[in-house]
C-alpha cells in the first residue's frame, strides 16, 4: 500500500477563523493524511466537526493558517502566482453540497459546464466548446437539450449532475466531493454515486469524499478519515475501520448508524454516547472527545493524544492505544 | 452589561466629536459672516459685534472654545436675537417638539402595528387590501402634503380643530397625525410582511399543534417574534421623526426645536444651527441605544452583554 | 367501480425507450424573463410603469402642448381658476400653473434621477469594493459609511444646503454626499452573502480571476436587490427635493419644481386651493407609481418574497 | 375491536399557480395502540402532507381535503370544527417536526411552552404546570432540568431542542405521536439518542406513533409497521419484515436496491432512474410507472388495487396480477437478515 503514489499529503493543516477579538473557531486544527492516486479517501464526521473546511482549504478555498497542501509534490498553500494556481486549479475540482446553491441561477446550463473550459482556454472554436459541453452532458446522462436551459428548472440530481459535469470539464486528477449527496433523496444519491463511480474509472480520478453518511462513505471509499471537532480521530481503510474500530468516538459513530435490516437493528448492542459535541470555539482540553467518551479518565483531559500508527496503515488518536497511559485504563483492557 | 453601556457611550461621544467639529466647519465656511446679511451694519460696529463674539480669534481658538462650551451644554447666544442663548431657545422650544414627537411615534407604532397585524391575517382578502392601500398612500403622500391637505379640511373646512398654533390637546392632533403618515405606512408594510414570515414559521405549527387557539397562536406566539423587526425600526422612526418636524411645525406654526431650526436655517443664525444640530444628534444617539436596550429585552437571542459567551 | 376489461396484450412490458425520465417540459426560461414574467401579472406596478413614462413625455411636452411658458409674469391675470386658456389656472404672480406643473416635472425627475444615480455608482462601487475584498478594507470603508450614517440624513443635506450656493447641482451634490450609504450598505450585504455561495466558490475553484467573479457571477445576482432599491431611492430623492423647497432651500427661481410651487402655494391656501393642488398631486402621483414599480419589482425579482 | 386511527381514501390538494397539486390521493391506512408505523418515501411522495392532515395543520386555503375520512377512535376529524380541534391537538394526538432549531418559539422560554398546553388541556395551575415541566425535562433526559426549564431555545444544543419538542408533545399523554423526520436534522450519534429515547418513552406511556422518514434505517430500528409512499400514493404496507424481507413493489425493491449494505461494498448501487412525478400532472395510473423496470402497458392508465398477501401486507402492483409476467425481486432488494449476525 506504501509504495501507491501520494498525490496528496496534508501535513499538520489548520484552519482558524476569527469569531471576534477574544475567540478564534479552530475549525481544522492539525490534521495530516495522505491521499494515493486513484483512491477515494472518505471523510466523516458530524456537523462542525470540520470536514468541510478540510476540503475547502485542501482547495486553497480558504487560505490555511498553517500547514501544508502538497499536491504532486508541491504545496499549495506556498506562495504563488496567478499562472501556478490556475493550473492547481485545472488538476483539482471540487463538487458542493447544495445542488441549489452551486449553480449560479442567471447562467445557462452551457454556460456554467463551459467555465472551466472558457477560463482555462481549453478549446478554440465556438463549436469546440459546444460539442465539448456536449459530450459532458452525455457523460453524466442529460441530453444536449439540456445545455440552454436554467439550472432552477432542474431537478436536485440534475444539477448534482451537471456540477459533476463542470468539475470534470477541466480534467481534473483530484476532486473534492464536499457531501455531494447529503442533500438528495436515497434512491438519488444511489445515481449520483454510481456517476461518481464509474467516473473515478474511465478517467482515473481521486477523491476526498466528505460526507456525514457512514454507509455510504463505506461504500464509495477505499480509506476513511474520521474527524472529530477539528482533529482527526481516525484513519484506516474502509473495511478495517468498520471490522475493527478503535477510537471510541468511531465505536459509537458506526453503532449509532441505523441498519436498513429489522433483524440486525432488534438484536444490536448500541454505545450511546451521551451530550452534544462541545463548541469548536471552546474545544475540551486534552483529547477533545473525552467529555463524552465512556472510557475517559484523568489522562485524558490532561494530555492531547497523539495521532499514531497502531497497526500498519491504521492510525489513531487515542491514549487507550498507547503504551505510555496503559495502566491509566485498567478497565478498558479488552 | 456596565462595560456594553461605558463602550457604548464611547462610540456615542467619537460621533458626537465628528458631528460637532463638521458643523463647526462647515459654519465657518459658509458664506458671509452672520452679520453681513440684510441688515446693513456700519463697518466700526460690525467690527465689535464681532469682537463680542470672539469671531476675531484664530480659528483653532474659536474652535476650542465652543468644544469647551458645548460639553457645558453653553452654545453661545443667538446671533439674531440679541440676548438670548442658544440653550434657552433648546430649553423653551425642545417640550413642544418632544410632546409632539412622542404622539406621533405612538400613534405611528400603534396604528401601524395594527394595520400590518390585520394585512397579515386577512392576508389576500378585502382587510389585507385596505390596509395596504393606506400603507402605500401614507408612503406616497409626503408629510408636508398630508399637512396642508389635514389643515385644509378638518381646520379650514370643516373648523373641527385649530389650525395651527400649539395651546391645547386639540391643537397636536393634526401635526401628530402628519408626522406620523409616512412612519406609520412603512411600519404598516414591515409589520405585515414579518407577521406573513412569522406565521410561516415551524413553531407556529408548534403551537398549532399543542391545541392552542388561533388567537393564542396569533398573539402569544406570531405577535411578539413579529414585532422584531418593528423594534429594530425604532431607531430610523425616531430620526424620522426628528426630521420631520422640521417641516410640520413651521406649516402648523408651533414654537418647536423643529420650527427653530428652520428659522435659523433662513436666518443663517450660525450658533443656533449649531446648537440644535448637536443637540438633535445627541437626541438621536441616545435614541438609538435606547432602542438597541429595549431590542435585547424583548429578543432573548440578543445578549447585552460584554463579548459574546452565553451562560 | 368500474369493472376493468384487459387482455394479455396490456401486460406487455413497455419498451425502455417510452419514457424519458430526464425530460423537462415547458419552455426554456432565463431569470429575467420569468420576472418579467411575474412583473406583467403585477397590473398595479405596470400602471406605475405608464404613469412614469406618460410623466416623462409630458415633462417635455407639457410647456408647448399649453403654448404657455413657465416664467412669463402676469399680475393683471394672477391667482386665475383653471380655465381655457390656463388649464390648471394662474399662480400669484400670474404664470401659467399648467406650464410650470410641466416644467416643474422636468426638474423634480431630473432630481430624482440623477441623485439616484449617483447614489447608485458611488453606492455599488463602495459596496462592492468592500464586500468583495472584507476583512480590513472592508471594516475601514464601512466604519466611515457607519459613523456618516449615523448623522440624520437631512441635518446634513440642510447643513450643506446653507453653506453652498444655491442651485440645481448643489441640490443633488448635497442629496448625495451621504445618500449612497444606504446603497453601499445594500451592495456590500448582497456581496458578502453571495461571495460565500457555492456557485462563486465553485468558479473560484475553477480558477476564475475576481473580474469574473464579480462580472459573471456578482453583479448579475445582485441587480435584483439594486434595481429594486433604485426605484425606492427616487421617490424618496424626490420627497428630499420638495421637503427643501417647501423649507425654502431648494432650486432657487426663476428654475420652479414641484416642491417649490407647492411651497409657494401654501401662503393663499385658503383661497387658492387648487394652486397647491396640481404640485401637490403630481408629487403624490410620481411617488405612488414609483413605489408600485418597486414593491412589484421585488415581488417580481424574488418570487420567494410572497 | 375498533382500531384507535383509521385513514380511509384521504384525499388533500393544493391550489397554486400553476394548477391544483394534487398531493396526496387515496391514502389508507391505520394505526393500533402501542405500535409504531413508519411512513416512508421520497421528497414529495406526500408522506408530510398525510402527517399534517391527521392534524389538521395544512392551511386551508390553500389546501383542501378533496375526499376520504380521517377516524380517530370513531369520530371524523374531517368533520370536526376548528374549536374541536383544538381540544384532539396537544391532547390526543401530538407532533414533533423535522428541525428542532426552527419548531420551538425563539421568543419564549422552553418551560412556557410546555406548560401552555398542560394549562390549556389539563387546567392546571401555573405553579402545577411549572413543575410537571421539570418532570417532562428530566423525563426526555435534560440533565439538570430547574434551570433548563427558564431557559430560551437558543440555549439549547440541537439534540436537547429535540428532546424538549418531544416533552412538549408528550406533556398531556397523547394517544397518538406524529413525528415528522424528527432526526433528519440531528447528527448520527443524536439521532440515535432521539429514537432510543422515543422507543423507551412508547414502552412507559403507550403512546402509538407514526413515524415519517425517507430513512430505511430509521424504519428497520424504530418500526412495526411500514407504509411505503410514492407519488401521493401508498404503494405497498406490511409489518416490518415483511417490507424488508419480502416486498413486492418495485418501488421498494428499488428504495432498498439503492441503500448501500454494509457488508458487501463493491456491488453497484441499483438506482432508481429519473425523478418522482410532478403532481400537478400525475399519471393516470401507477405513479411509479415512469421509472419502473418492470412497467407494462396496463400500467400507464390504470391504477393497481391493492392486493393482500398477508393479514399485514398489502401491495399495488400489477405485477401481482396473475396474466403479468412473473417476476423476481433483484439481489440488491434483498436484506441481509438473519444471515449476517450468525
Amino acid at each position: 500500500m506504501d509504495n501507491r503514489e501520494k498525490l496528496l499529503e496534508i501535513k499538520d493543516l489548520k484552519k482558524h477563523f476569527k469569531i471576534d477579538r477574544s475567540n478564534v473557531l479552530k475549525a481544522v486544527d492539525g490534521i495530516s493524511f495522505d491521499i494515493f492516486k486513484g483512491e477515494t479517501f472518505g471523510l466523516v464526521g458530524e456537523s462542525g466537526c470540520g470536514k468541510s473546511t478540510a476540503g475547502r482549504t485542501i482547495m486553497r478555498l480558504y487560505e490555511a493558517t498553517a500547514g501544508e497542501v502538497n499536491f504532486h509534490g508541491e504545496n499549495v498553500h506556498a506562495k504563488k502566482s496567478k499562472k501556478e494556481l490556475k493550473q492547481f486549479n485545472q488538476r483539482m475540482q471540487m463538487i458542493f453540497q447544495d445542488p441549489y446553491a452551486s449553480l449560479n441561477p442567471r447562467m445557462t446550463v452551457k454556460d456554467i459546464i463551459a467555465e472551466g473550459i472558457d477560463i482555462h482556454g481549453l478549446v478554440n472554436t465556438k463549436k469546440e466548446r459546444t460539442e465539448r459541453v456536449n459530450q459532458l452532458l452525455e457523460t453524466v446522462g442529460l441530453n444536449t437539450e439540456h445545455g440552454n436551459r436554467y439550472p432552477h428548472e432542474f431537478s436536485g440530481g440534475q444539477r448534482q449532475r451537471i456540477g459533476i459535469a463542470r468539475a470534470l470539464a477541466v480534467n481534473p486528477d483530484f476532486i473534492v466531493a464536499d457531501e455531494p449527496i447529503s442533500a438528495l433523496d436515497v434512491s438519488i444519491q444511489a445515481q449520483v454515486v454510481n456517476l461518481l463511480k464509474r467516473l473515478q474509472k474511465e478517467h482515473g480520478l481521486t477523491y476526498l469524499f466528505i460526507a456525514h453518511d457512514l454507509s455510504m462513505v463505506k461504500h464509495i471509499s477505499d480509506r476513511v478519515g474520521v474527524m472529530y471537532l477539528g482533529s482527526m480521530a481516525e484513519i484506516a481503510t474502509s473495511d478495517e475501520l468498520y471490522a475493527e474500530p478503535l477510537h471510541p468516538y468511531t465505536q459509537a459513530l458506526l453503532s449509532a448508524i441505523p441498519l436498513a435490516d429489522p433483524e440486525v437493528e432488534r438484536s444490536r448492542e448500541r454505545i450511546i454516547v451521551e451530550g452534544d459535541v462541545p463548541s469548536p470555539i471552546n474545544p475540551p482540553s486534552g483529547c477533545r472527545f473525552r467529555t463524552r467518551c465512556p472510557f475517559a479518565t484523568d489522562i485524558c483531559a490532561q494530555a492531547v493524544p497523539e495521532f499514531k500508527e497502531h497497526k500498519k496503515g491504521h492510525w489513531v488518536a487515542c491514549h487507550l492505544y498507547d503504551e505510555k497511559y496503559k495502566d491509566n485504563f485498567p478497565a478498558a483492557q479488552k | 452589561m456596565a462595560k456594553y453601556l461605558l463602550k457604548r457611550l464611547g462610540y456615542i461621544l467619537v460621533s458626537l466629536f465628528f458631528i460637532v467639529t463638521i458643523t463647526f466647519f462647515l459654519m465657518k465656511a459658509a458664506p458671509g459672516g452672520p452679520f453681513a446679511s440684510e441688515r446693513k451694519l456700519p463697518p466700526a460696529i460690525e467690527q465689535q459685534m464681532n469682537e463680542a463674539y470672539g469671531l476675531n480669534d484664530p480659528i483653532i481658538k474659536q474652535y476650542g472654545d465652543y468644544l469647551v462650551n458645548v460639553v457645558k451644554f453653553d452654545f453661545g447666544p443667538s446671533f439674531k436675537y440679541t440676548g438670548q442663548e442658544v440653550s434657552d431657545i433648546i430649553k423653551r422650544s425642545f417640550p413642544y417638539s418632544l410632546i409632539l414627537g412622542l404622539e406621533a411615534i405612538f400613534l405611528a407604532l400603534a396604528v401601524g402595528v395594527l394595520l400590518g397585524v390585520v394585512a397579515a391575517l386577512k392576508h389576500n382578502k378585502f382587510g389585507d387590501y385596505i390596509a395596504m392601500v393606506i400603507a402605500v398612500l401614507g408612503i406616497s403622500v409626503p408629510s408636508f402634503i398630508m399637512a396642508t391637505i389635514l389643515q385644509y379640511i378638518f381646520a379650514i373646512k370643516l373648523q373641527a380643530l385649530p389650525v395651527a398654533r400649539f395651546e391645547s390637546f386639540a391643537h397636536t392632533i393634526l401635526p401628530a397625525v402628519a408626522l406620523a403618515t409616512t412612519p406609520l405606512a412603512f411600519i404598516a408594510r414591515l409589520m405585515r410582511s414579518s407577521m406573513l414570515e412569522v406565521l410561516n414559521a415551524d413553531y407556529i405549527k408548534t403551537a398549532k399543534s399543542k391545541g392552542m387557539s388561533e388567537r393564542v397562536v396569533t398573539y402569544k406566539h406570531a405577535l411578539r417574534n413579529a414585532i422584531l423587526p418593528v423594534v429594530s425600526y425604532l431607531g430610523p422612526l425616531v430620526v424620522g421623526i426628528l426630521t420631520g418636524s422640521f417641516i410640520i411645525e413651521k406649516i402648523f406654526g408651533i414654537p418647536g426645536l423643529g420650527n427653530e431650526f428652520v428659522v435659523s436655517v433662513t436666518n443663517r443664525d450660525y450658533t443656533v444651527i449649531m446648537g440644535t444640530t448637536v443637540f438633535f444628534s445627541v437626541l438621536l444617539l441616545f435614541s438609538i441605544l435606547v432602542v438597541d436596550l429595549i431590542y435585547g429585552l424583548v429578543d432573548p437571542r440578543i445578549k447585552v452583554t460584554d463579548g459574546g459567551g452565553k451562560e | 367501480m368500474e369493472q376493468l376489461k384487459l387482455n394479455n396484450a396490456d401486460f406487455e412490458p413497455i419498451s425502455d425507450k417510452k419514457f424519458d425520465t430526464e425530460k423537462i417540459a415547458g419552455e426554456s426560461t432565463s431569470y429575467w424573463k420569468d420576472a418579467w414574467r411575474r412583473f406583467r401579472k403585477n397590473k398595479l406596478a405596470l400602471a406605475g410603469v405608464v404613469i412614469i413614462i406618460l410623466l416623462g413625455i409630458m415633462s417635455f411636452a407639457g410647456g408647448p402642448i399649453s403654448g404657455q411658458n413657465y416664467y412669463q409674469n402676469d399680475l393683471m391675470n394672477a391667482n386665475q381658476k383653471p380655465s381655457a386658456e390656463h388649464w390648471f389656472g394662474t399662480d400669484n404672480l400670474g404664470r401659467d400653473v399648467f406650464a410650470r406643473t410641466w416644467y416643474g416635472a422636468k426638474i423634480s425627475l431630473f432630481i430624482g434621477l440623477m441623485a439616484a444615480l449617483i447614489d447608485l455608482i458611488i453606492g455599488i462601487i463602495w459596496g462592492a469594493v468592500a464586500g468583495f475584498f472584507g476583512g480590513k478594507v472592508d471594516e475601514y470603508m464601512m466604519r466611515i459609511a457607519d459613523i456618516l450614517y449615523g448623522v440624520p440624513y437631512l441635518l446634513v443635506v440642510i447643513l450643506l444646503m446653507v453653506i453652498m450656493p444655491p442651485g440645481l447641482w448643489t441640490l443633488i451634490i448635497a442629496m448625495t454626499i451621504t445618500g449612497w450609504i444606504n446603497m453601499a450598505r445594500i451592495v456590500r450585504g448582497q456581496v458578502m452573502q453571495l461571495r460565500s455561495e457555492e456557485y462563486v466558490m465553485a468558479s473560484q475553484s475553477l480558477g476564475a480571476s475576481n473580474s469574473r467573479l464579480l462580472f459573471r457571477h456578482l453583479v448579475p445576482n445582485t441587480m435584483g436587490p439594486i434595481l429594486v432599491t433604485l426605484t425606492l431611492t427616487i421617490p424618496s430623492a424626490i420627497f428630499t427635493e420638495a421637503f427643501l423647497s417647501f423649507l425654502g432651500l431648494g432650486v432657487p427661481a426663476p428654475l420652479a419644481s414641484w416642491g417649490t410651487m407647492s411651497s409657494d402655494a401654501l401662503g393663499s391656501l385658503q383661497y387658492y386651493p387648487f394652486q397647491l393642488f396640481f404640485p401637490a398631486f403630481f408629487i403624490c402621483l410620481t411617488m405612488l407609481a414609483f413605489n408600485v414599480i418597486g414593491d412589484g419589482m421585488r415581488d417580481a425579482l424574488d418570487p420567494k418574497g410572497r | 375491536m375498533k382500531k384507535l386511527l383509521e385513514v380511509k381514501d384521504l384525499s388533500v390538494s393544493f391550489d397554486t399557480f400553476a394548477g391544483e397539486v394534487k398531493a396526496i390521493r387515496g391514502v389508507t391506512f391505520d394505526l393500533d395502540k402501542n405500535e409504531t408505523l413508519a411512513i416512508v418515501g421520497e421528497s414529495g411522495s406526500g408522506k408530510s402532507v398525510t402527517a399534517q392532515s391527521l392534524m389538521r395543520l395544512i392551511p386551508m386555503p390553500p389546501g383542501k381535503f378533496t375526499g376520504g375520512s380521517i377516524h380517530f377512535e370513531g369520530e371524523d376529524l374531517t368533520q370536526k370544527s376548528e374549536k374541536q380541534m383544538e381540544s384532539i391537538r396537544g391532547q390526543e394526538i401530538s407532533m414533533i417536526f423535522q428541525d428542532p432549531m426552527t419548531s420551538l418559539n425563539p421568543t419564549m422560554t422552553v418551560g412556557k411552552q410546555i406548560a401552555e398546553g398542560l394549562i390549556k388541556h389539563q387546567n392546571m395551575s401555573k405553579k402545577a404546570a411549572h413543575d410537571r415541566g421539570i418532570e417532562l425535562l428530566k423525563l426526555v433526559g435534560i440533565p439538570n432540568p430547574e434551570a433548563r426549564i427558564k431557559q430560551y431555545p437558543h440555549q439549547y444544543s440541537g439534540g436537547m431542542r429535540q428532546r424538549a419538542m418531544i416533552a412538549i408533545a408528550l406533556a398531556c399523554n397523547p394517544k397518538i405521536l406524529i413525528a415528522d423526520e424528527p432526526t433528519t436534522a440531528l447528527d448520527v450519534t443524536i439521532q440515535a439518542q432521539i429514537l432510543d429515547l422515543m422507543r423507551e418513552l412508547q414502552e412507559k406511556t403507550g403512546t402509538a406513533i407514526i413515524l415519517i422518514t425517507h430513512d430505511l434505517g430509521v424504519v428497520a430500528n424504530a418500526a412495526s409497521r411500514v407504509a411505503v409512499m410514492y407519488g401521493g400514493k401508498i404503494v405497498e404496507t406490511g409489518n416490518v419484515d415483511e417490507i424488508f424481507y419480502n416486498p413486492k413493489h418495485p418501488y421498494t425493491w428499488g428504495l432498498l436496491g439503492s441503500m448501500p449494505k454494509l457488508d458487501n461494498e463493491d456491488e453497484e448501487l441499483q438506482a432508481i432512474p429519473g425523478s418522482p412525478p410532478d403532481l400537478l400532472d400525475p399519471p393516470k395510473g401507477c405513479p411509479f410507472v415512469t421509472r419502473c423496470p418492470y412497467a407494462m402497458k396496463v400500467c400507464e392508465n390504470h391504477m393497481p388495487e391493492y392486493t393482500e398477501l398477508s393479514d399485514t401486507q398489502k401491495t399495488a402492483c400489477w405485477l401481482l396480477d396473475e396474466r403479468a409476467p412473473k417476476v423476481d425481486p433483484p439481489e440488491s432488494a434483498k436484506v441481509g437478515g438473519s444471515k449476517v449476525h450468525g
